[in-house]
């Protein structure tokens, strides 16, 4: 179903990148799937998309190595498909069936897949960054070579959580990474009315942390800074704070009216940063190219939803299940 | 007699104070361009402006903290903690700093600051998104709490909040927000530490909080049909509670359900249970009944959320198992 | 058989697990030179080192938090929050994260963590560094919570706490680090969920937590020489709650007595209070009695401290109270 | 019975310095009086002092102007003093007096003088600082020449309050000024081990705020920088953080045996880094002087403990009251 891995990490060959373009359509596709459905009343909950913001979840994901973890948001779907959750076991858990990847117990706010190393994502903001810098002291402690890496948005660096989780990884030298995906709002709140600085990796400077800066809507950028992130971070150098620059080009949340923004410049963003159509140009891919890997993806995103359809429904009183161990 | 939502209602609540008083003013995330994740706060900032309709970053400690330094100063500050679950991240200024101050101080401070904030399962917003934590905050001294569940009530009690000098914790239900209801031209303010009787009855007593006063009076009305005569008291007011009230309704029901969306186990229907058989001792004929969310975090799936939370069917239940007993 | 002060006893329940188990740390602020402020891991800095007996920035969010993290990666830690007023600043992920993990991930994932911390009044601190918070988490399913009484029994709740697979709270009281008790070699871990009954009696059931099972001691030797016979029940572990012991003890004498130092109001005898007059209803002769703070922050000075918590002769006036009623 | 403000702010004569030194004095003995009384168990409660902090207390408390408001930390009683308390109320405080500043609610952790602009002090590390930013947010609401200023120390900067405190207050440009001691320890925790920067000044560049280094040990320089501080906050430029490098020159608390230090260490400290006697060096006073300023504010001392004794005590009950406006 997924792509393969790139082979020799940390070069990247026209394949890779056509594997990468793949699956950052794959993400898209699945995400306006997901809005296409919720807007037709089949799923429940609280939803938010990421797309503008695909290269990050592959770009990072994909320069992990085995047995690394990632903790992520309430924008998580495509960290979680970047991470190796099939498209059927994620769709399954929006549509909240036993099939899904938390089970139906979590929905697209909560989705976890432990096997895969995908520690879980968080509805509460700054949440899980403590938990990144907790499992990266036990990889230490263990002395494996692992990374844990937090994704969070510009808003997450507001919060008393981040500061101690940060401070506390530092002060560690833990092997862990956080992406700081800039996206400039937090809901309806831009940048200047939440943050008072411009450039948000000075925030690393508060722990003397290595700070790297990407353009997020560049996978090969982010792929290549992420792992000179994580190499810095496994050989025990100390965590890394990654600035990713990046663009939300939908609403904060499905059915997000977006009032608080203009029209035109929402038009502007979507038409210049979209981060598929940049690889697409480096790539000079062909529109029967890009048809041809479009048509593959939708009928992965399409069979996701027969799949999760057909899921089972669980039984009321399974809610009484899982509290405890 | 104007009809107002919920949600107008509490944004009436506001927008007069804030009319009236310039030391009043609101403050919380994303509650200006997008009015509040759920509404309430449309349209205010256009009348008042981005000073007194203040957006602030995802910093729930400071939000709340902010708020109290400036109601140390005398101003009258409205805090939104967009999600009751977000609480959790400040409870070390309300319980600690909103709630002592006064006290510490030997009564040379008031905090006159209002916390509102929502929550509520019915949406599967699954388990960080809808706990209802009303049941902390009355344990703690210093502290009132209000928990409103119908428009005119929540319109009058957050006025009485606004202007109560003490510090509020002031809990919204996300599914009432939509609720309508014919209300006066003139703004009530409705005392805090008043419970209302929103049905009379005989058999039994109810007393519910939120959005299970409307389960409770359905169960009621049902339970009517089945010839059992059931009064529903909201307390609204969980501190200070309005325990006379409540147990004079038992005295004279004899039995008692206690009913509230928050997980039963250390809810708030344990404190009214154990004033009631302190008080109604020897009226009860019947154990008091209670009524909560079964002992598990919110799940995402529909049928499973559905089944945690508690729904007016099993208000009727335990009414008709109050009834059942026999009496002594 | 050796003679261990509660707080060597909960010293030594650390020191033997960490010795056994490399997956087991502790963390906390001050922990490791000073051996905390309460001196409880005094010298094991020099048996386990500073990777594992680590001291923390003033962060008691990443605190927990991280403990939170190593045990979602198999680690078992145990962080100490130095006073139980700054779990408020941890409850976010205490509540949030750690509870409920397993469930939101639909049961792929265990946290392990225990988090220590002690309150308690009796020396002034003053009202942000005394209070009795359990009942918060006894409300939040996915947590286990323990609060022990004695020597024996803190070293055996507190390694049954390390290895259970769930997140436990674990309240110590701080007026008890010296109380001292002849404990055996060999720990016996104390299974999470059983009550102890302290003291057989027959006419009234007193059932209390933490400082106030020694109270609750001395106020039943004192109702003997009155001719009253008490049976002195301590649950130990609050979160599961041992309902049956409870229980059948409030049947067996027809009277109970709640007794914590926390505020009475929404304290965990609300909760003790409802179950059982909800169980033992037709047995009950008379109303069941709190014990516990009045409401009111924790005030400085000694004779309003003293005032405010309460003491063996409350205990005693309590069961007085419940005696002297006749029953049905 | 405090010696008088000094007259043309911004400008210090030796008078000045005088009148600084044998408040710093007054300071001083007030707390060794404290400890005594401690260790002969006629004080409750948990006690922390703050001697070789004292230049800090009187060189922040001079430069402010009326109505200017303060928070304060465990660490209080020099804070209180310096904002004008009289040492009688601080010492019935301590004494759980009706007559004490808090009335015998607070305690040494909780000292308040709401008239003379003592918000509190706060046993919560950290828990004063959002208060802080709300006051200076009320005093720029009502257009109030006023400024709101927190004491707090260097272990506190690690907490999340701490973070989102100086964040909101930079955003929204209030007049505050965050005076940290930088005492380089957290009770037995030195800097190092909890802090990841060894300028801590560093901490405010994550907030675009401005920053001011200075020299605890050094009232006047402390005055200056304070001075400037103030005037930068009150004219509307936006809070400041004042870094002040100072030392605890006694255990963390009263009765602290210092496992944690070395005695060589500790003793090296307080011959070189004492305040006064670097005032007293720099005022060049004679044996004659200082002996009759100490005279004098031992007095002074004395008679609070006097006072404090002859206090009244409260009455059991009172506990119920003060609870609710
Ligand atoms: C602690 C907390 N406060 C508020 C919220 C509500 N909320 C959800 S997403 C969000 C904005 C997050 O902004 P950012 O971190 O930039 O992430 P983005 O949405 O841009 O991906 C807010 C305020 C929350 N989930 N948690
Ligand atoms: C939130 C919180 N955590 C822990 C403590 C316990 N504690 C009291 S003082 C202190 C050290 C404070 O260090 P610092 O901020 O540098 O101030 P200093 O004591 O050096 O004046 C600690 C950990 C507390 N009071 N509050
Ligand atoms: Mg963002
Ligand atoms: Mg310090």
């Amino acid at each position: 179903m997924r792509v393969a891995k790139v082979e020799q990490k940390g070069t990247l060959s026209d394949a890779d990148l056509r594997d990468f373009f793949r699956e950052m359509l794959l993400i898209r596709r699945f995400e306006e799937k997901v809005e296409e459905r919720f807007r037709a009343g089949e799923l429940p909950g609280f939803l938010h998309v990421a797309i503008g913001q695909e290269a990050v979840a592959v770009g990072v994901c994909r320069a992990l190595e085995e047995g690394d973890v990632i903790a992520s948001t309430h924008r998580a779907h495509g960290h979680t498909l970047a991470k190796g959750t099939t498209p059927n076991e994620l769709m399954a858990e929006l549509y909240g069936k036993l099939e899904g990847c938390s089970h139906g117990y979590g929905g697209s706010m909560h989705l976890y897949d432990v096997e895969r190393g995908n520690m879980g994502a968080n509805a509460v903001v700054g949440g899980g960054l403590p938990a990144t810098t907790g499992a990266a002291l036990a990889f230490k402690f263990r002395g494996e070579p692992r990374v844990a890496v937090a994704f969070f948005g510009d808003g997450a660096t507001n919060i008393g959580t981040f500061h101690e989780s940060l401070n506390l990884a530092q002060l560690w030298q833990v092997p862990a990474v956080f992406v700081c995906e800039n996206n400039h709002w937090a809901e309806s709140t831009p940048g200047w009315q939440h943050m008072p600085i411009e450039d948000i990796s000075q925030r690393a400077v508060a722990y003397g942390m290595k700070a790297v800066k990407v353009d997020g809507q560049d996978v090969e950028a982010v792929y290549k800074a992420s792992r000179k992130a994580l190499e810095h971070a496994r050989s025990g150098k100390g965590p890394v704070f990654l600035a990713v620059e990046t663009y939300r080009l939908v609403g904060h949340y499905i059915g997000d009216p977006q009032v608080y923004r203009s029209k035109e410049e929402l038009q502007e963003t979507r038409e210049t940063q979209d981060p598929l159509d940049h690889l697409r140009a480096k790539l000079e891919l062909s529109d029967d190219e890009v048809e041809e890997i479009d048509r593959e993806v939708q009928e992965i995103v399409d069979a996701s939803v027969e799949f999760a359809k057909n899921g089972t429904e669980p039984k009321p009183e399974d809610a009484l299940k899982n509290i405890y161990a | 007699m104007p009809e107002l939502s919920y949600r107008e209602a509490v944004r009436d609540a506001l927008s007069r104070a804030m009319r009236e008083d310039d030391d009043v003013f609101i403050m919380g995330e994303d509650i200006a361009e997008m009015g509040g994740s759920m509404g309430v706060t449309q349209g205010m900032l256009d009348e008042f402006g981005p000073e007194r309709v203040r957006n602030t970053p995802i910093s729930e400690m400071a939000l709340a903290g902010t708020a109290i330094g400036a109601a140390m100063q005398g101003m009258r500050p409205v805090a939104e903690i967009m999600y009751e679950d977000f609480l959790t991240l400040a409870t070390e200024q309300i319980v600690n700093q909103a709630a002592k101050h006064r006290y510490m101080s030997g009564g040379q401070l008031s905090v006159p600051v209002t916390f509102r904030t929502q929550g509520g399962a019915g949406w599967s917003p699954g388990a960080q998104h809808a706990q209802q934590l009303e049941a902390w905050f009355v344990h703690i001294p210093g502290l009132k709490v209000v928990f409103a569940s119908t428009p005119s009530d929540v319109r009058g009690l957050l006025w009485s909040s606004i202007y109560d000098d003490n510090p509020v914790v002031f809990f919204e239900h996300r599914t009432l927000y939509g609720l309508k209801e014919d209300v006066p031209d003139e703004l009530e303010p409705i005392p805090l530490g008043q419970a209302r009787v929103h049905r009379e009855g005989d058999d039994v007593t109810v007393i519910a909080t939120g959005r299970l006063v409307h389960e409770a009076l359905s169960a009621a009305q049902e339970a009517e049909g089945e010839g059992i005569s059931v009064e529903v008291v909201d307390p609204r007011t969980l501190q200070p509670l309005d325990e006379e009230t409540l147990v004079d309704s038992v005295k004279k029901t004899s039995r008692c359900v206690v009913a509230h969306e928050a997980v039963t186990r250390m809810g708030f229907g344990a404190e009214v249970a154990s004033v009631i058989q302190y008080s109604a001792f020897d009226w009860l004929d019947a154990p008091i009944e209670r009524v909560g969310a079964k002992f598990a975090p919110l799940p995402f799936a529909p049928v499973m959320e559905e089944f945690v939370v508690p729904h007016a069917n099993d208000v009727l239940a335990a009414i008709r198992r109050t009834v059942g007993r026999n009496g002594n």
